[in-house]
């Protein structure tokens, strides 16, 4: 049995007069100990739809309409709130993307680090704060003695996304979801996080759902990655799948447009036309038909069912195959 | 300190025949002072923001400029432009002095030097409609002699950047992101610039947007000749564009290099840093590339380390690093170095 | 830095931003359309002075705080009673309102413009001069506003004009440093930088950019003051330093409520219920006005 | 932090200057001659001599510069001048006056808060339901109530219902601390309840947007229990601007002191106030109003120290 299940999650937010289908329906697994990315632009729905798996939706006007969230089988959706709670931290712990504001600019380090351990784990203020220097030194803050009693603003970007990690692995969960956790940090920064991230998980068998916007970093880091465009999920499959094999249009424009560095062409890039579709008005048919360059009459009229390209690879298009071949073809992606 | 003459006559390997030199800065410093009790302590302390650069950008080329939060990118890119006041050195602009210059002449000289900025939010004006952002240049500088060649021109610049002619009428909030950092480019071009300052245009952008973007850059370039300063925190994104790129760490330039030789053999550690700390989005290579992964974080620009700033955190520092201020030193005639042990380090690219 | 929004780059839905049809805006804001028909209504009520009721509002037409619905000595009718003097509440309630809300409009309207000008001068110049001009505004500020008004008035006469000039004077200080932060903030913003690089002079940056960016702000600054001027100007004619009987005006109208509430609690209670109505509607319609002008709420979706 | 205390503390000396300055030009701007309407008060003829013989005593003939260099002498040295009409020194005025108009003033301000910061957190948590209305709507309607028609009508239900009347007395505070709580209580809540007002609808949308900052969902990702998120994590961020608002306010509630002086009879520095406007003395107008002008802004300035110690984040600054 995987670690968590996600099946047909859907989450909406209510406004005046419109839904805004933030998360329509979205299904994938991560298994124990397991690396997986969730990637996306923005506003594609990543981030609501891990916040759904805990209950943090802010809620009105965002409500979880569908679906169900397994985690070892119990669907976390039909648990009450201090059921939930429970797991909060204990069982899945969440790392967001602004360290700056992520943190409580008024409480220091030290509580911050220690209240979770005390309220999950029923630790001593004593243990907890024991438990609290030896996770700092964990994560590498150098003097933690000095540092617990320090706030938030006392930190850099870098050093409070660790002390979010340390508070991340203070009860010791079976999942971290980390939501852009290195959006904010600078370029040697990042770096720095996402190797810590994956040793730390790595050493402590933990499963890590990481959420980005950037395909690259995924790259380096994951097993299996699962694309989302526009509230739903378009493609999944093994990182050298996605990377080698792309079956979706949406994929490969993705791909086509990062920015390479080991590439010095001017111009190698070929960026997607036009602009994701707005979440309160999606057509009937498949999301990216507007901007596709493989669009066929029948993905302006019926949303793809998901095609297996491999056992462990689907493609939500009509034309999966036909895509990755368009794309075996071109000259630099040989 | 190496003389920005001598760059003259030493730059041209990579563009092929003579290159005129249109922006020549010299020794330009920008300080600022900081923390509030700065008007009663007696050594009022300064972030220098930048410490003296010396730079030049060639007529038709894309310098990229790169450098971490902190570093003092966007602050040069604004001296330049005389957006910030530099507190010494100076920028010429083909030759002519500009801080020498007052008022009109001033006025004069920005319709040649424009910029794109970071944020597509803050950068257009939310009370004026998109023609009347980019018909702004037009009217202080009295390009257009009537109304109607106001609005051609003003539907001709949404064109030019992708934009419908109808969206004139519409307000910034009516446009995505990617729309409003089109209309900063309108805005930009419509007073026909010679040399754009372009301060992290894409970085706020969604990777499909960003490609979008960038390639509209490129071809604005080529079609209409332009200079550009490109500012960014990301190499990847900078050798897309740039012809040149300059590294910059906490308020000094740190290495200059045409783009192909900088990406395959960078000479100081902290653009090899850089490099490495870029991942590639394909698994296979990423397996096999070398890093570096850097110890420790920026300094405080307010408090930086003695002699070379980067040696906190460089994997290669000697005690000579710690004392001694490297200078930007030529390596070969494209190239600039500040680095002591540049000469005995082989640092592999990608 | 970098900084990613979570909004997505969808182009948002095309409304313009003020064609929105009137009645749109009234709808949504349901508080505030409440508010707005009160104030109308009132200011029908004032407007009508001389129409509505047959009397004057300085003759004493029965006996002392006559009750409501009495009868004076020419049997006239005394819709709201009669007040100190004998003299009819209703007419004399009409007549107040037009001096409370000259006074009520001018002052914040004087007061709000004066500081709208000096905090973005303030902002925009910086150095010395923002330094200085703010040390006067934080001596503005702490002195409260109805003993400078008194001082003032002292100065000026206990007229009209006087009372507005010494009410202005209490909105300046905290407009200003209101206006200020508000342009401060705008100052910084990519959008006048751009303008600069292009060229623009000082005051085209302050006349085409920083002022109708601010005009949201002082919009809503005076309404908060008309409401306050309203008030003061109550406080400093119960007082008997404001608007000098005969004429009446509805601070002074509560001036002798205290001793003559024994005989009608209306002299006492209608004044004061109508500022408040008054001042009540004047809040809604500013908060809806908050609401709609707010730019956090705009925009950014 | 240390520099931004002295900064601010060191402010208040020009600050205090310009008070000094203003105050001055206030009294001496002004038409109508003091020393006229000082004859014209007694009753007696406007004679050509007796004005002269006043302004002479007064000093007022004296060069504007002297005057001013005079005024600010006398007050390096703790000297407010006469009265004009008594000859009573200012001085003494303020000492016997202040303390009514300062703790009336204080009283209002805890009253005040400690009305709005629960029922403003409590309308943030119940947002949109009846409680949440309920307290909306009376923070409305409390915000447009005059303070002196309020306290009118308090004073007023008080006599006609239960007969009682505000005691008068002369001792301080030091000497009987519960009466004069007694006589400032009504008043204080006059003044208070609009304090609270603003303060209500203050803390309501700073605790709304304290609940949607990323280190809200961060606690509540972590598991803790709901009122812990809610008094240790919420609260301490949304209370901060109510502690600044305090400070914009104290003028404010000065206003709302001065008049509720009179309405209770209370022998404050309002009373004696609105007796100097309406005396024309000038001398202890300007002494008054300085003195208030003083006091708020140093209250204005402990305030400000409160928040810096409250605030960890302003100590980087």
């Amino acid at each position: 049995m995987p670690l968590l299940e996600i099946e047909d999650l859907k989450t909406y937010f209510y406004g005046d007069d419109t839904v805004v289908k933030a998360v329509d329906g979205i299904t994938y697994d991560i298994e124990e100990g397991e690396t997986v990315a969730l990637v996306g632009e923005s506003g594609c729905g990543k981030s609501v739809s891990s916040l759904s798996i805990l209950g943090l939706i802010p809620s009105p006007p965002g409500r979880i309409v569908d679906g169900e969230v397994r985690f070892r089988g119990t669907d976390l959706l039909q648990l009450s709130a201090s059921e939930m709670r429970r797991y909060r931290s204990r069982r899945i712990a969440m790392v967001f993307q602004e360290p700056m504001s992520s943190l409580n600019p008024v409480i220091n380090i030290e509580t911050q680090l220690t209240e979770g351990m005390m309220t999950q784990l029923g630790l001593t203020k004593r243990q907890a704060s024991d438990r609290a220097l030896e996770l700092l030194e964990t994560v590498g803050i150098s003097d933690p003695e000095r540092r617990l009693k320090q706030f938030p603003h006392e930190f850099s970007g870098g050093m409070r996304q660790r002390v979010m990690i340390a508070i991340a692995l203070s009860c010791e969960p079976d999942l971290i979801i980390a939501d852009e956790p290195t959006t904010s940090l600078d370029v040697t920064i990042q770096a720095q996080i996402l190797d810590l991230m994956q040793t730390l998980t790595r050493e402590r068998g933990m499963a890590l759902l990481l959420i980005t916007h950037n395909l690259g970093v995924v790259a380096r880091y994951v097993e299996r990655i699962n694309i989302m465009y526009a509230g739903r999920i378009i493609e999944h499959g093994s990182s050298t799948d996605i990377f080698e094999k792309p079956s979706h249009p949406y994929t490969v424009g993705l791909l086509n447009s990062i920015p390479r560095i080991d590439r010095d062409t001017r111009s190698s890039l070929d960026p997607i036309p036009g602009q994701p579709p707005d979440l309160s008005r999606l057509p009937i048919g498949c999301h990216f038909a507007e901007r596709c360059r493989n669009v066929i009459d029948r993905c302006e009229n019926e949303y793809p069912h998901t095609v297996v390209v491999e056992p462990s690879h689907s493609s939500a298009c009509w034309a999966a195959v036909s895509v990755f071949s368009d794309y075996a073809a071109q000259p630099s992606h040989a | 300190m190496l003389d920005s003459r001598s760059q003259n006559t030493i730059a041209d390997e990579h563009g092929g025949g003579d290159q005129t030199v249109l922006i020549d800065i010299e020794d330009l410093s920008v300080e600022f002072p900081v923390g509030s009790g700065a008007l009663f302590s007696r050594n009022r302390a300064v972030v220098h923001a930048v410490d003296d650069v010396s730079l030049t950008i060639y007529k038709g080329e894309c310098l990229g400029l790169v450098g971490e939060s902190g570093s003092g990118k966007t602050t040069l890119g604004r001296a330049i432009l005389r957006l910030q006041k530099a507190t010494r050195g100076r920028v010429r602009y083909e030759g002519e002095a500009m801080d020498e210059m007052g008022g009109r002449d001033l006025r004069n000289l920005r319709r040649k030097m424009q910029i794109i900025f970071q944020d597509p939010y803050s950068s257009l004006d939310p009370r004026m409609s998109a023609g009347a952002i980019i018909g702004e240049g037009m009217s202080i500088h009295k390009l257009a002699p009537d109304r109607a060649t106001y609005s051609r021109r003003v539907a001709e610049l949404l064109e030019m950047v992708g934009l419908n002619a109808e969206m004139a009428r519409r307000f910034p909030h009516e446009f995505s992101g990617g729309q409003r950092q089109r209309i900063g480019i309108a805005r930009a071009l419509a007073v026909e610039p010679d040399f754009i300052v372009c301060d992290e245009p894409v970085s706020a952008l969604d990777v499909s947007i960003q490609a979008q973007i960038l390639s509209l850059l490129t071809n604005l370039q080529f079609e209409l000749g332009l200079t550009y300063l490109f500012v960014a925190h990301d190499l990847s994104v900078v050798r897309h564009i740039s012809d040149r790129v300059a590294v910059m760490y906490l308020g000094r330039i740190v290495e200059v290099a045409p783009s192909a030789d900088l990406y395959r053999n960078p000479l100081h550690p902290y653009t090899y840093a850089l490099i490495s700390g870029i991942p590639v989005p394909d698994p296979r290579i990423e397996a096999q590339r070398e890093r570096v992964v850097l110890g420790g974080e920026p300094a405080n620009p307010a408090d930086p380390p003695t002699g070379c700033h980067f040696h906190p955190r460089c994997p290669f520092a000697t005690e000579q690093c710690v004392v001694e201020k490297p200078e930007l030193r030529e390596i070969d005639s494209s190239r600039l170095v500040s680095c002591h042990r540049a000469e005995e380090l082989t640092l592999e690219g990608v | 830095m970098i900084t990613v929004r979570d909004s997505s780059e969808t182009v948002p839905e095309r409304t313009p931003r003020f064609v929105t049809p009137a009645w749109r805006t009234l709808r949504k804001h349901p508080t505030g359309a409440a508010g707005l028909v009160i104030l109308i209504l009132i200011l029908l009520f004032i407007l009508s002075a001389g129409f509505l009721t047959p009397h004057k509002y300085d003759r004493t037409l029965s006996g002392k705080a006559a009750p409501m619905m009495s009868r004076g000595f020419d049997d006239e009718l005394l819709v709201l009673g009669g007040d100190e003097l004998g003299r009819d509440v209703l007419t004399r309630l009409q007549h107040a309102g037009r001096t409370s809300f000259v006074i009520g409009l001018a002052a914040p309207l004087l007061g709000v413009t004066l500081g709208t000008i000096i905090g973005i001068v303030s902002a925009y110049r910086g150095g010395v001069v923002d330094l200085l001009v703010q040390r006067v505004v934080d001596v503005l500020i702490s002195l409260p506003g109805l003993v400078l008004a008194m001082a003032v008035t002292l100065a000026l006469g206990f007229s009209v004009w006087g009372v507005i000039i010494a009410l202005s004077l209490n909105v300046v200080g905290g407009s200003s440093r209101v206006v200020r932060s508000h342009a401060l903030t705008q100052s910084q913003l990519e959008y006048v930088q751009a303008a600069r690089a292009l060229g623009a002079s000082d005051l085209r940056i302050i006349f085409r950019h920083l002022l109708p960016n601010s005009m949201a702000v002082s919009l809503v600054l005076f309404t908060v003051g008309v409401g306050a001027a309203i008030t003061a100007e109550a406080g400093l004619s119960f007082l008997g330093l404001g608007v000098q009987p005969p004429t009446p005006s509805w601070g002074n109208m509560l001036t002798f409520a205290q001793q003559y509430f024994r005989f009608g609690a209306h002299i006492a209670i209608i004044p004061g219920l109508t500022i408040a109505i008054v001042v009540f509607a004047i809040n809604l319609v500013g908060d809806s006005l908050r609401d709609i002008l707010d730019p956090h709420l705009r925009g950014r979706g | 932090m240390r520099d931004y205390i002295i900064r601010r503390v060191l402010l208040l000396v020009p600050n205090l200057f310009i008070l000094a300055t203003l105050t001055f030009f206030l009294a001496r701007v002004l038409p109508g001659d003091v020393a006229l309407g000082l004859v014209a008060e007694d009753g007696s003829i406007i004679d050509q001599e007796a004005v002269e013989v006043i302004r002479e005593r007064l000093g007022l003939n004296d060069p504007m510069p002297v005057q001013y260099a005079r005024w600010m002498l006398q007050l390096l040295q703790g000297d407010l001048g006469k009265s004009d009409v008594s000859d009573i020194s200012v001085v003494q005025v303020v000492t016997e006056t202040a303390e009514v108009t300062f703790l009336l003033a204080i009283l209002s301000v805890i009253i005040g808060a400690v009305m709005a910061i629960p029922f403003g957190i409590l309308s943030a948590m119940m947002r949109g339901r009846w409680p949440d209305q309920v307290i909306r709507t009376f923070s409305a309607v409390f915000l447009a109530l005059p303070n002196f028609w309020l306290g009118i009508l308090l004073l007023l239900a008080l006599v006609t219902w239960f007969s009682w009347s505000p005691p008068i007395f002369q001792e301080t505070f030091l000497d009987a601390p519960v009466e004069q709580f007694q006589r400032l209580i009504l008043p204080s809540i006059a003044i208070g309840t609009s304090f609270a007002a603003v303060a209500t609808r203050l803390t309501r949308s700073t605790m709304l947007e304290v609940l949607n900052q990323d280190y809200i969902r961060t606690a509540r990702a972590k598991g803790l229990f709901p009122n812990r998120v809610i008094i240790r994590h919420a609260l301490p961020n949304a209370v901060l601007p109510v502690i600044t608002l305090s400070a914009l306010l104290f003028a404010g509630l000065l206003n709302g002191a001065v008049v509720l002086e009179r309405i209770f009879a209370l022998p404050g520095m309002g009373v004696e106030i609105v007796t100097a406007t309406s005396e024309r003395d000038f001398q202890l107008l300007q002494g008054l109003v300085l003195v208030l002008g003083a006091f708020v802004m140093v209250w204005m300035l402990l305030i400000d120290l409160i928040y810096v110690a409250l605030d960890k984040r302003i100590q980087l600054e």
